[in-house]
């Protein structure tokens, strides 16, 4: 994606949550470039901050949140740069959906129960200075049809009348109907059933390909990132670890983390296959171990690991990870994968 | 396999739900059986019946026409003791690992309370014992750091490890995992399932393992049978291998073709196969005959919209399905005039 | 019930004080002198204030605590990280004693930490402590004074009536009594009655509620409709009637009268709430480890409604002193002195509405009502840290 | 092989009768909501009729005994004469049997008829009702009202900047309030303000309306008319509104933590429309049930507000005809505030369903 102009550029971010026991560390210097039309996939588990760092892009945060360091640069349609932590409430209300839109998980409570959805597309198009009703309702019913809904019955009913499927989709309908540049996705499949992700996933892809913005796509479905993402970050505890085209992080992994979780999703086209899981459980961010933090869970680690955090380094173009011994782990996936994935050998534990 | 008396039996078991003056028939003509030490994995979407299935498998809900036979002896009717014993042979793990565990016990209450109740231990010491043993067989080690701590002092991975040991404490034939890894993070869930199979290993526990995840139904139970359920009814089953290599029912082909692959050059290239709607029709109003006709792509009408297909065998695998147009013999065709609506 | 209470007595203090003896030998047997004196002043205390109950009560509280912090887990062959083979799991009777009576004391460590931790709570706490204290130990210091006197009028005064002065800090009455000393001794009755009606209200209610939810079907339906057919009648009216039907000359049959009329809006939440305990997955797990019904209620679903029912069995403890108050003032009740209901009564009774001086003989009462139930509602507030082990532990 | 059977769209469609179609309506009277809860209503009601019927008999004396010792203390006259004065007043027989009464009773009742009152010359219950129930209407209305606004308002804004100084004394102030009984409050209002710091005449504002001042729609008439009513209303407020604050504050908390708030900002929308349109009328919703719940509670009033400030309200009455036992009325006070509190059920119930569109209780 090299080479095409910088949406979205996010550097250095940190945010810390004030809890009763203490700060919370959820994202911690967090960097990345967004490029026109790109989807950037951020995978990693539960509480590893992504929702948290997606939610700081758009200055969504609860108020025990902080955001400590850092610099969010948007680069407008007329390629004007926005310093979106600077921006003033009225500004920051104008930047929300019509620059950035996000598309929730758990579609069930994303809606308003009380109101139409009509009601909801003529409330977003208000607040952005469009009145003219009849536009707004061609607009809508126009992007109902492409995200595959029956869009008179869809615009005038209440969400609770609407099956989860179709509520996902009158979200992605409803993110797109002020043309934004970037789409942030959160899980946007998660609570659905295979089919029905399937085929928001076609919509997605179908979408993209029609009105070209780009999106940030978190998941914690290594194979949902797979299908639709450009570039993958994985995230550990509140860091980026790894970030690159997404046929090097999963052909190539470089960080022991990343290895970790392609060595724990089964995959269907494989026979029978050996898989691993990573030791241990995720670490507390309110006191986060010292060194790397998936230092304890890995089973690379070395002395240095226990002590200075490793710093983000370029392993080949466009792939940068924070791992002391990243050559290792690319020798160890490609031996993985090299054994015939019906004899692989369990490693021991 | 066949000639063995199966550990439990479901036959022709109907079960409906009422909801105000409605009736939501939830199963319906279930036939199963599940043999000791077998891997079973019931597959399928939400409200496609099988954690209902589950609960009636080990009990917890009564069918409500039907028969479930345990060691071919039906469930009801048996005196009180033997129904006891009956009760725990069968356990059950269940899918939220924060609502699974009584907030108000410690771990050691938690596993000694059945422990007492069923005599299986004989005095303070035994039951300590017993109870480290049971830590020590999920994989919680030390099990002093855990035993003193309530639940809500674990992590879910670590709770989900204690219900599987609360459910071994009664020395069970059969243990229902109702999604019992899907809340858990990704790096967590193998190694809970590879606990799950040391111990079908080493006890001979047969595992119905419930999950709407088929490739990790496809890790967990290659050496098992698959069942597919949709709306209610079981519409595919055989051994792992035929059914994810192999599906034959539309629904699974298309179940399959769906699922996307933690690989990115594979998964772009999948070919899915497409949906007449994307619909599933509520329980409340299931279309006549095959419930899949009105998404199937290769329906034939005036066939499938008529007559409920039974499962039949396919081949000599062991392999069964309930399509009618496969069962005759007559192979699928996508008819183009049916293209999506 | 009423006899459960019982005022502070000389032979309570001394079983208080034979009691708190065994802290103080658990305390000095472990170095843990300074805790082994706490448990004894608390126990004679307790044991002062009531008898034999408290005293005990105290005793089994006050040791565990103790134990709590002698014993911190030595003997606990699961705190080992040794092999299986090598953990001697055998204990003594003893050992198994001290091993419960520390966990006891752990619970009850954390649990006064919760409450001291949620401030509001915990000044509701010291608030109820305190006219519970008065109620119980004034009587001791204050004597009651029941008699008319006429020599304390004041020159000029039309009345008897006295503000506040440094001789009677509150007062005096219409017949000139000392106001204070009728605070001290007025409150007890009115205290017990509300707390046996707030029981006995909250018994009924989780009883009945419990068994509606557990057994459903006819029986469930059957409760419902009583609860709500008693729910349709207003509560006061109907009070009102009832009142003058039966006549109270025991303050018990107050109680149990109250407690007839207000059980049914808990009971009824009471049913729902153990309605969705029930469908909770550790309580299927318990039905498929097939652990009795028994078990299932009082293991598994009542622990997790204990915060819930004391909270609201504090609510109607609240309601009944409101109600049992709101009778007498209107002299529906015989009326009994000394108390606070009475004295509003019968201040309004003589006139000490109008007559500025006679303002303490009704607003002392009013307003030790007004901070006693105040202090109720305030204390509610912790209850939910102090049940909740969760909370309890500080996270 | 057990399908279950379902309606097919082409199947012959008979002509209707219009025996059948009788019948469909028949069932859908008996289907409908509002027919079910009627007649659970009506069953209601009549069990609260026929029990407090019996209680009532119950009480200690009779009307006839109650003015005998009245007399007796009074005017001082002997038993027999106080009796023979008595006698010629009431047309009561305390002799007729329980059931008798009773019969005659439910057969008035049927009609529309609440019977007359015994005690105070034979008027009719529903004019004695109609005479005291404004009073309290007016007076418990218009606290329920002002302390449900009150309550909506401040609640709302304390959820809107929890943990600030305005939160934490007005949730303070919400709990002292909710923590008090109303009879303590109204003690306070007149001890302290009245008679400690003789902010105000309690005599003038006790009572209804001064006696002199013509009823009417006259300045003169409605300024003494809201004068009386000021310390029953301030009362009321202080009493309630805190209840208000709380529960609108935790509900408003809770619609706060939902997603669609969340998505309702990442949307741009403004700060008003998410207050009013997403978070106020998502919160307002538990609270509208109690508010009509409380409706039904109206008219029972408090007895004890209106005795302690003379207020005549139904309650006041209420309590003095059990004091005269004067069946009839007691009787039909309580028939009437127990309709009320039915009838506020079923509206409670069709509000809820109006306000929220995922329960609508009619159309099911």
């Amino acid at each position: 994606m090299a080479g095409k102009e910088v949406v979205l550029s996010v550097q250095d971010l940190s945010i810390t949550y004030l809890t009763r026991r203490g700060r919370l560390q959820a994202v911690s210097h967090a960097s990345f470039d967004l490029h026109r039309g790109e989807t950037l996939a951020l995978i990693g588990e539960s509480g590893c901050g992504k929702s948290t760092l997606n939610f700081g892009l758009m200055r969504l945060l609860p108020k025990n949140a902080n955001t400590d360091t850092g610099k969010i640069v948007y680069t407008d349609q007329a390629g004007q740069k926005i310093d979106v932590l600077a921006l003033n409430t009225r500004a920051l209300r104008k930047f929300r959906w019509s620059e950035c839109a996000m598309v929730f998980q758990g579609a069930q409570n994303s809606l308003n129960p009380v109101i139409h959805v009509r009601d909801m597309i003529y409330d977003t198009a208000k607040a952005h200075g469009l009145n003219n009703r009849g536009e707004v309702r061609e607009r809508a019913l126009e992007l109902f049809r492409k995200v595959r809904l029956d869009p008179e019955r869809v615009f005038n009913s209440y969400p609770h009348e609407l099956s989860g499927g179709m509520r996902q989709r009158v979200l992605i309908a409803l993110g797109l109907l002020l043309n934004p540049q970037v789409v942030i996705f959160d899980e946007p499949t998660t609570a659905l059933d295979i089919l029905t992700q399937r085929s928001i996933l076609n919509v997605l892809r179908d979408l993209k390909e029609e009105l070209g913005f780009s999106s940030i796509f978190i998941s914690h479905d290594l194979a949902v990132a797979a299908e639709i993402a450009d570039t993958v970050a994985t995230m550990y505890a509140g860091e980026i670890v790894e970030m690159g085209p997404v046929n090097d992080i999963f052909y190539e992994p470089r960080h022991a983390y990343t290895l970790g979780l392609m060595e724990a999703s089964p995959r269907l086209s494989v026979g029978r296959e050996e898989l691993d899981g990573i030791p241990g459980s995720p670490p507390d961010l309110v006191e986060p171990p010292t060194g790397c933090k998936f230092h304890i869970r890995c089973p690379f680690a070395i002395e240095t690991c226990k002590t200075t955090p490793p710093p983000l380094e370029q392993a080949s173009m466009g792939h940068i990870v924070a791992c002391y011994k990243s050559s290792e782990v690319l020798e160890k996936g490609k031996e993985l994968r090299s054994i015939s994935s019906t004899a692989r050998v369990a490693r021991l534990s | 396999m066949t000639t063995q008396q199966p550990l439990i039996e479901l036959r022709h078991v109907h079960r409906h739900f009422k909801k105000g003056r409605t009736d939501i028939p939830v199963l319906q003509d279930i036939n199963l059986a599940v043999h000791s030490g077998e891997i079973l994995c019931l597959v399928g979407e939400s409200g496609c019946g099988k954690t209902t299935t589950g609960k009636i498998m080990v009990g917890l809900l009564a069918e409500s026409s039907g028969e479930v036979l345990y060691e071919g002896q039906p469930i009801h009717g048996r005196g009180r003791k033997e129904k006891s014993e009956y009760r725990r042979s069968l356990q059950i793990v269940h899918q939220d690992p924060f609502a699974s565990l009584n907030p108000s016990h410690t771990i050691g209450q938690i596993l000694g309370y059945p422990l007492k109740r069923h005599h299986l231990v004989s005095n303070r010491a035994e039951l300590r014992r017993r109870i480290w043993e049971l830590l020590t067989l999920v994989d919680l080690t030390p099990p002093g750091d855990i035993v003193n701590k309530y639940p809500h002092q674990l992590s879910g991975g670590q709770r989900q490890r204690v219900s599987i040991a609360r459910a071994l404490s009664v020395n069970p034939h059969l243990i229902v995992a109702d999604e019992a890894v899907s809340m858990v993070d990704v790096s967590i869930r193998i190694s809970l399932l590879k606990t799950l199979q040391s111990l079908r290993d080493r006890f001979g526990i047969a595992v119905v393992f419930i999950t709407h995840d088929l490739a990790l139904a496809k890790y967990f139970a290659w050496e098992g049978r698959v069942a597919v359920m949709y709306l209610g009814r079981v519409v595919e089953i055989g051994s792992t291998p035929e059914i994810i290599g192999s599906p034959s029912h539309p629904y699974t082909k298309a179940l399959i073709s769906a699922i996307p692959e933690a690989d990115p050059i594979v998964t772009r290239r999948k070919e899915t196969l497409p949906l007449r709607s994307d619909d599933i029709p509520s329980l409340v109003n299931i279309p006549a005959g095959c419930a899949f006709h009105p998404r199937c792509p290769f329906f034939v009408p005036g066939m499938c919209d008529q007559e409920v297909p039974v499962l039949e065998p396919l081949n000599g695998f062991g392999q069964e399905v309930a399509c009618i147009p496969l069962t005759q013999g007559m192979g699928l065709s996508i008819r183009e005039s049916n293209a999506a609506s | 019930m009423g006899f459960l209470i019982a005022v502070a007595t000389i032979p309570g203090l001394i079983i208080g004080i034979l009691c708190g003896l065994v802290p103080l030998g658990i305390g000095l047997r472990y170095q843990q002198l300074s805790w082994g004196i706490v448990g004894l002043v608390l126990c004679a205390l307790a044991g002062f204030s009531f008898s034999l109950i408290g005293g005990f009560i105290l005793l089994v509280l006050t040791t565990a605590v103790v134990i709590s912090y002698a014993f911190v887990d030595r003997e606990d062959p699961f705190t080992s990280r040794a092999s299986i083979e090598a953990v001697n799991f055998e204990e003594s009777q003893l050992e198994f004693l001290m091993r419960q009576m520390a966990a006891l004391g752990r619970t009850i460590r954390q649990s006064v930490r919760a409450l001291i931790r949620n401030k509001a709570g915990f000044l509701g706490f010291l608030g109820i402590l305190f006219f519970v204290g008065i109620s119980v130990f004034g009587p001791l210091f204050v004597e009651y004074d029941g008699d008319t006197h006429v020599e304390r009028l004041q020159p000029g005064a039309r009345t008897l009536f006295q503000k506040p002065s440094s001789e009677f800090i509150l007062g005096l009455d219409w017949k000139g009594r000392d106001i204070f000393s009728h605070m001290v001794h007025g409150g007890q009755n009115l205290i017990i009655t509300s707390i046996e009606a707030g029981l006995i209200a909250t018994l009924v209610a989780v009883v009945v509620g419990a068994m509606a939810a557990m057994i459903g079907g006819v029986v469930d339906q059957i409760l419902s409709a009583i609860a709500n057919f008693i729910l349709t009648i207003p509560q006061f009216p109907l009070l009102l009637v009832l009142a003058s039907i039966l006549s109270f000359s025991n303050r018990f049959y107050l109680a149990l009268l109250f407690a007839a009329l207000s059980w049914p809006a808990l009971m009824r939440a009471v049913r729902a709430q153990v309605l969705s305990l029930r469908e909770r997955d550790y309580v299927q797990a318990a039905v498929a480890l097939d652990l009795g019904l028994p078990h299932i209620i009082i293991r598994e679903v009542l622990p997790n409604l204990m915060s819930y029912i004391v909270v609201n069995m504090i609510f109607s403890i609240r309601s009944a002193m409101y109600y049992i108050v709101g009778l007498v003032f209107l002299g529906l009740v015989p009326l009994e002195e000394p108390d606070w209901g009475v004295m509003i009564y019968v201040g309004r009774q003589q006139g000490a509405i109008f007559n500025s001086d006679g303002a303490s003989m009704i607003l002392s009462p009013v307003i030790a009502i007004a901070l006693f139930q105040l202090s109720l509602i305030l204390f509610t507030r912790s209850l939910e840290e102090v049940f909740n082990p969760r909370l309890r532990s500080g996270l | 092989m057990g399908v279950i059977p379902f309606r097919r769209t082409d199947q012959p469609v008979s002509q209707p009768s219009l025996w059948s179609l009788s019948k469909k309506l028949l069932r859908a009277v008996y289907r409908s909501y509002i027919f079910r809860v009627t007649v659970q209503g009506i069953l209601t009601l009549w069990v609260v009729t026929t029990c407090t019927f019996y209680m009532i008999r119950k009480m200690p004396n009779n009307p006839i005994e109650v003015k005998i010792d009245e007399f007796q203390t009074k005017q001082n006259l002997t038993y027999e004469e106080a009796r023979s004065k008595v006698a010629g007043l009431f047309d009561y027989d305390p002799d007729a049997p329980f059931i008798e009464q009773y019969t005659d009773y439910m057969g008035n009742l049927v009609q529309g008829d609440l019977g007359r009152s015994i005690t105070t010359g034979r008027t009719p219950v529903s004019q004695q009702i109609a005479k005291y129930l404004p009073w309290t209407l007016f007076a418990v209305g218009l606290g329920l009202l002002i302390s449900f606004v009150i309550g909506m308002i401040v609640g709302a804004a304390m959820a809107y900047w929890r943990g600030t100084v305005f939160d934490n004394v007005m949730t303070a102030f919400a709990s002292i309030s909710y923590g008090i009984p109303d009879f303590v409050i109204a003690f306070m209002i007149l001890l302290i303000g009245g008679i400690q710091l003789e902010l105000f005449q309690v005599g003038d504002y006790i009572g209804s309306v001064d006696p002199e001042i013509k009823a009417g729609l006259n300045p003169e008439y409605i300024r003494s008319l809201l004068q009386h009513v000021l310390l029953p209303v301030t009362t009321y407020v202080l009493a309630s509104v805190g209840g208000w604050m709380l529960t609108m504050k935790s509900s408003t908390i809770s619609t706060l933590g939902e997603d669609y708030i969340t998505v309702a900002h990442a949307r741009g929308l403004s700060q008003r429309r998410i207050l009013f349109g997403y978070v106020g009328r998502n919160a307002m919703l538990p609270l509208m049930t109690r508010l009509a719940i409380s409706v039904g509670f109206v008219l029972s009033g408090s007895i004890i507000i209106e005795y302690i400030f003379i207020y005549p309200g139904l309650g006041k009455y209420l309590f003095e005809m059990t004091g005269k036992r004067d069946y009839t009325t007691i009787q039909g006070i309580f028939l009437v505030t127990s309709a009320a509190v039915v009838i506020s059920n079923i509206l409670a119930d069709l509000l809820y369903g109006v306000l929220d569109p995922r329960v609508r209780v009619g159309s099911k």
